[in-house]
């Protein structure tokens, strides 16, 4: 049987897709068996392949220019979307008046929240495909223009009048916990707690030799994948389907047949080559709106963010602001730590679907004590709403903010002690069988092997002491 | 405005609009989309091409400025459907992983070799500071442009 | 005056993101040997589709030039939780492994029938399914194969879907839970150059030791870690969005400063595998771990070069030169009070 | 980017014509570098681009008298090469080689970087301290303006409407002479300018005659300090009286306040340290080139 919508797909001129297909060694690829080779001379190849370098099955058509990302797929009559964002980081949507946009010649569409037939994102469903009666940050979708050319699309989208009332908003984490502070969501801009308790950290204090407190912070950061956000959807039989090169085919699936309310064996997402995403393409913060303009206008249309898109509307890597206070013994063993982690989270949850958009603030409270053994460790982590773009996963979610803290603050420790940085390291580093302040007991645990071997290599013992 | 000029040794003669970058020429009317589209503000590099041997960002430069010259994309790098000596090594050692950077990288690299063909590790790092790269480290892409160095050294 | 110094940062970091995470795969293996594995796996630049084309190549035991990928597709492949919390080698490749095993397996009964042994006495490798006592009585991929497809009512098929079991969320309270199934390790070390008159730092010197179980790609996945080391150098140094009111200041490469070739040394990349029993071949995680104990390892040189800390990242060179001013001013109070 | 015209002049005179004929709506065009960026952002309304690219007879280094003239569309990559520039005028090419990447120094050009009048134009400081002379050419005749009363404010310059910057020259120097360029940029001293500074010395039988301080970023407009030339002169080099030159170049320092590239204090802190480098490496070059003159 005939996929209707692959049938339909290369009626509309599919392009080639990524050549997957060709298998790993590329185009070079003429399988050995083919050219009427005996089986003898296959001991050499398969024997190990595990552990072999060899290089990405792409690698030929990307160093030929031949390997097609999302924005190199051409389709007849491929309309452009742009986005008008928020005008304010927080107000009240009175009035959205498009029609002097739809006069524009060469628009096709413009779509605002009553053109989305579920219009509700992610797992916790607090995001919207677009704004519909309030916009909490500057990147806030409001309205979508399909056009003929991105010119027409950016002119389209500047027609367009928006009627708000602002209101008052928040731009720091603490300031966001205090009363009378602007409030994001619900009753309060706690999002959420994630705490770890293991012993008793005020009964280790007692016993410690040495206390050291100190306080950390870490900024908003971009993924800043060179190829900025983008996707293509086209209407196909009487469902859609979309390009896209997000890390997460599945879940955009999913996102855009809940939005359309359509079943999802209607939405075929065919995940392209990806110009770079380390967490910041998971998110279906584009195709489910190039989705609804599809249907709308039956073109295909392709989004694409500016670089500075990026930065306004893209997910980023949540601050934190981390209090660490450990007490150690004068022999340097550490018999007590407490942790307390404050997450910016944005303006809204993370929309990754496991956790509800918890992943950073749950890994950051979990990995903050480092990985050393410490009989008594007090995390207390929450992350809070502020008017400002949605901290998502950026490689590590969380981990690398709570490791910056955690092993300043180690370093800080083993130098009043008077030890050497490595030397107090092994000293309390984790190894097989030990238990993690949340109950997990550890097996293959290679920690001191890179340790030791990261000092060989580096020369650490021979400069110590200097 | 009518504007002639030759990419990867082809002449063409083309009806564009001036504001029309060599950038949206090369991927939209040519359908050479290995040239790519990062920033449109000169600070990636993704869009780098060869005018005349030299490198620059073709989302800077309007179209009729290359009027007449010699435009290298890397469609036209490779020779009779042999991948150029830098482009293998950029295979070989694993220079790309998601690969967006890969085509402006290996243009700026070849500018660099027909320029200075023995470069230090250091010059192949300065030569190569214009192009952006999120995923690599960069490390590997300097190793494939010694390395290449080396090959093109041999055949010469 | 230019002063330098050297730090370390070690790390732990889970193979898995938080809660059950489901990939899944299918094989089918032609009627020549040659195998299509189709696994919802996405590749976003870091080489899951080599690497589970490897795993799929040693599961089947034929040379990797006849495994090709169908990956990310939902028309085509089956699901698959993405390419986040460094998960994919880790879930995948065990999903691959259960499918191919499910492929292969009519081309073992076609092997059990020549070889007259019962298939568990069955290895394959080099192409052929030989009988593991004498591997000199064997019969080639393609055959076997080629026989089912000719002979036989079952082709060579396999599905599979695999997730880390007994993963529970962690209680918010107290953490307690079995939020991952197992952890990678490593340590980074750095030397820098700080410019006591400038701010400006130089990281001259990088070695990262990262033990992620069994490599199935030493050259993927040093350039993953060469990257995350990247990405962390302009964590430490140097990347911040800047906001005023909720508007980004600096929404360009120009102000939003990520590293360049001059600004990343070369990196010795050190592998200790310590293989995990709990996957596949016994691999662990790259990916994301690479990144995360980068910054601190910089921080600490600076430290050691001249004797500050910077607690607010990134650790730019104004407010180096500022912590710089500031230790000076207070020792100087410190000798003035002390006499 | 909004539609415009493209004018293509067959001569400096037909350039300053086209400007004339479009006015407020025309501007020139040479490397693109700064105006595209600007165009695409839509911080900058052109009607009519004239380009000046093509006028070759506009693209030159070549030295007489004893000078050096430059011609305005000459690349930051040729001046960065030159073998002109190796010796008195270094800084010049030292800030040259220092503008961002190699792709924009192909395409960028120093007469570009001094029209558009930029705050960090990093060719301005060593200019500054050469004491270049810029030839203006207009729809009025030609005029020669010192660098130094050339920057009015922040993108903007003594340049008039159609007027057009076709010649720099640089003034023969004595062979006791040196000069230095040293900024805090993005990139270990390249990339984007933080601050700047550029100095030159002549030494007459190891003291100094004529000396010569620019900072760049540090003021509304690249400009010189004379406080701290004055001091130098007649003195001998010396790295304390570098520092007290440094000292009256951060006290002369009005940098702009809110730039997130650096602050005011920031700037005041590092400049006196980046004019004490350069002067110090003007005063080596200028020793040096003495002893390669005596023998």
């Amino acid at each position: 049987m005939i996929d209707p919508a692959i049938a339909d797909h290369e009626y509309a001129g599919q392009p080639r897709r990524n050549e997957d297909t060709k298998g790993p060694d590329g185009p070079a690829f003429v399988s050995s068996f083919l050219r009427g080779d005996s089986l003898a001379g296959l001991q050499e190849k398969t024997q190990g392949i595990i552990g072999r370098s060899v290089p990405r099955h792409d690698a030929y058509q990307a160093v030929a220019g031949a390997l097609q990302y999302t924005e190199d797929l051409r389709f007849p009559g491929m309309l452009h979307c742009r986005i008008l964002r928020a005008r304010y980081p927080h107000a009240l949507i009175l009035r959205v008046d498009t029609s002097r946009a739809l006069d524009v010649p060469g628009v096709a569409a413009v779509i605002t929240s009553r053109d989305v037939p579920h219009n509700r994102l992610g797992p916790m469903q607090q995001q919207h495909v677009l704004a519909d009666e309030r916009v909490r940050y500057l990147g806030d979708p409001v309205a979508a223009v399909a056009a003929e050319t991105p010119e027409t699309a950016l002119e389209a989208a500047h027609l367009i009048e928006v009627e708000y009332r602002e209101l008052p908003a928040v731009f720091d984490p603490e300031e966001a916990l205090k009363p009378g502070a602007p409030i994001l969501h619900g009753a309060s801009n706690l999002f959420q707690r994630q705490n770890v308790r293991h012993g008793n950290v005020e009964k280790g204090f007692v016993e410690s030799d040495l206390i050291v407190e100190e306080s950390f912070r870490t900024p908003f950061l971009e993924h800043a994948a060179i190829e900025p956000q983008v996707a293509l959807a086209l209407p196909s039989g009487d469902g859609v389907i979309v390009y896209s090169p997000s890390s997460k085919p599945f879940s955009i699936q999913r996102e855009v047949a809940r939005a359309l309310a359509i079943r999802q064996n209607r939405v075929r997402v065919i995940g392209t080559a990806s110009g770079g995403g380390f967490g910041g393409k998971n998110e279906p913060i584009l195709e489910p709106t190039l989705a609804i303009l599809a249907l709308k206008t039956g073109r295909p249309v392709r989004g694409l963010f500016t670089r500075e898109e990026e930065f306004v509307a893209s997910t980023v890597r949540h601050p934190f602001i981390m209090n660490y206070r450990s007490g150690v013994s004068r022999s340097g063993r550490i018999l007590a730590r407490h942790i307390r982690l404050i997450a910016d989270t944005g303006a809204y949850p993370a929309m990754d679907s496991k956790t509800g958009g918890k992943t950073a603030l749950v890994k950051g409270a979990m990995m903050a004590a480092g990985p050393y053994r410490i009989d008594n460790v007090l995390v207390e982590a929450i992350a809070v709403y502020t008017n400002q773009p949605v901290a998502s996963n950026m490689r590590g979610p969380g981990v690398p903010q709570v490791c910056f803290a955690c092993e300043s603050h180690t370093e800080t420790i083993a130098r009043r002690l008077g030890m050497d940085s490595l030397e107090f390291r092994l000293l309390n580093a984790y190894q097989e069988g030990d238990v993690t302040p949340f109950g997990d007991t550890l097996f293959s645990v290679g920690l001191k092997q890179t340790m030791r071997q990261a000092a060989a290599a580096f020369g650490w013992a021979k400069e110590a002491g200097r | 405005m009518k504007i002639s000029f030759t990419v990867n040794g082809r002449s063409q003669e083309l009806e564009i609009r001036p504001e029309r970058t060599l950038l949206e020429v090369l991927r939209d009317d040519l359908g050479l989309t290995g040239t790519k589209h990062g920033c449109d503000s000169g600070e990636c590099g993704a869009c780098t091409v060869l005018i005349d041997g030299e490198p620059a960002n073709s989302c800077l430069v309007l179209t009729p400025a290359v009027r007449g010259r010699h435009v290298l994309t890397i469609e036209g790098l490779a020779e009779d459907g042999k991948l150029h000596p830098l482009q293998q090594a950029f295979i070989d050692h694993g220079a790309l992983q998601c690969g967006f950077c890969g085509s402006g990288m290996i243009l700026s690299a070849k500018a660099l070799l027909d320029r200075n063909p023995s470069p230090s590790r250091a010059e192949v790092r300065r030569g190569l500071a214009g192009n952006l790269c999120r995923c690599s480290g960069y490390q590997q892409i300097v190793d494939a442009v010694m390395d290449a160095a080396d090959r093109l050294r041999e055949v010469r | 005056m230019k002063k330098r110094g050297r730090g370390v940062g070690v790390m732990w970091y889970p193979t898995h993101p938080v809660g059950s995470n489901p990939s899944s795969a299918f094989a089918k293996i032609n009627s020549d040997g040659s195998m299509v594995v189709m696994a919802g796996a996405k590749d976003v630049g870091q080489g899951s589709t080599t690497v589970l084309a490897q795993v799929a190549a040693a599961c089947l035991g034929v040379p990797l030039d006849w495994v090709s990928m169908v990956t990310g597709d939902t028309g085509l492949t089956p699901y698959d939780g993405g390419s986040t919390g460094s998960r994919v080698t880790y879930i995948a490749s065990r999903a691959v492994e259960l499918a191919v095993a499910q492929a292969k397996k009519p081309l073992l009964l076609v092997a059990s029938e020549h070889l007259g042994v019962p298939v568990e006495d069955l290895e394959s490798g080099d192409g052929r399914i030989w009988v593991r006592s004498d591997p000199s009585r064997s019969i080639g991929i393609p055959a076997v194969a080629a026989e089912c497809y000719s002979k036989k009512a079952t082709v060579p098929v396999g599905a599979a879907s695999y997730a880390a079991p007994g993963l529970t969320p962690p209680d918010p309270e107290t953490g307690q839970g079995r939020s991952y199934p197992s952890y990678i390790y490593a340590t980074h070390m750095a030397e820098v150059e700080v410019d006591t008159e400038t701010g400006e730092v130089e990281v001259l010197r990088f070695v990262a030791a990262h033990d992620s179980g069994t490599i199935i790609n030493p050259l993927l996945a040093k350039g993953q870690i060469r990257g995350g080391v990247s990405m962390g150098i302009g964590m430490a140094l140097t990347e911040q969005i800047l906001f005023q009111e909720g508007r980004p200041l600096n929404p360009n490469f120009m102000d939003y400063v990520i590293p360049t070739a001059m600004d990343v040394p070369d990196i010795e990349v050190i592998l200790c595998d310590t293989p995990d029993p709990t996957s596949a071949f016994g691999v662990k995680a790259v990916g994301e771990a690479s990144v995360v104990p980068t910054a601190p390892a910089i921080i600490n040189a600076i430290y050691d070069a001249v004797g500050v800390r910077i607690y607010d990242l990134p650790a730019t060179p104004e407010k180096i030169l500022h912590a710089l001013k500031t230790a000076l001013a207070s020792s100087e109070q410190q000798a003035a009070s002390g006499k | 980017m909004r539609p415009f015209e493209y004018l293509i002049p067959a001569s400096v005179d037909e350039a300053i014509t086209m400007r004339q004929e479009h006015g407020d709506c025309s501007r020139f065009i040479a490397g693109g570098t700064e105006l595209v960026v600007a165009m695409k952002a839509g911080k900058l309304r052109v009607d009519y681009l004239v380009e000046l690219s093509r006028l070759t007879t506009l693209r030159y280094l070549k030295l007489t008298d004893g000078g050096l003239t430059i011609g305005p569309l000459t690349t930051h990559a040729e001046i960065a090469r030159s073998p002109l520039l190796r010796g008195p005028w270094l800084a010049l090419a030292e800030a040259s080689a220092s503008i961002r990447e190699p792709q924009v120094q192909n395409l960028g050009t120093i007469g570009g970087n001094i029209a558009f009048a930029v705050p960090s134009a990093d060719t301005a400081p060593p200019l500054l301290t050469f004491d270049a002379m810029l030839a203006l050419q207009g729809p009025r005749g030609t005029r020669t303006v010192p660098i130094s009363e050339f920057f009015l404010a922040p993108y903007r310059s003594v340049l008039g409407p159609a007027e057009m910057l076709v010649e720099i020259h640089l003034p023969g120097t004595g062979s006791h002479f040196g000069s230095a360029f040293c900024k805090v940029g993005r990139h270990h001293g390249l990339g984007l300018s933080v601050v700047s500074v550029a100095a030159s010395l002549e030494l007459e039988a190891g003291t100094i005659v004529r000396a010569r301080v620019a900072m760049g970023v540090a003021a509304p407009t690249p400009r010189r300090v004379v406080e701290a030339e004055s001091l130098l002169l007649g003195e001998k080099p010396d790295s304390s009286l570098f520092r007290e030159a440094g000292r009256l170049v951060s006290q002369a320092a009005t940098p702009r306040a809110g730039s997130i590239r650096g602050s005011p204090e920031y700037k005041r802190e590092v400049l006196p340290v980046l004019a004490e480098r350069a002067l110090g490496l003007a005063a080596a070059r200028a020793s040096a080139h003495a002893e390669r003159g005596s023998r």
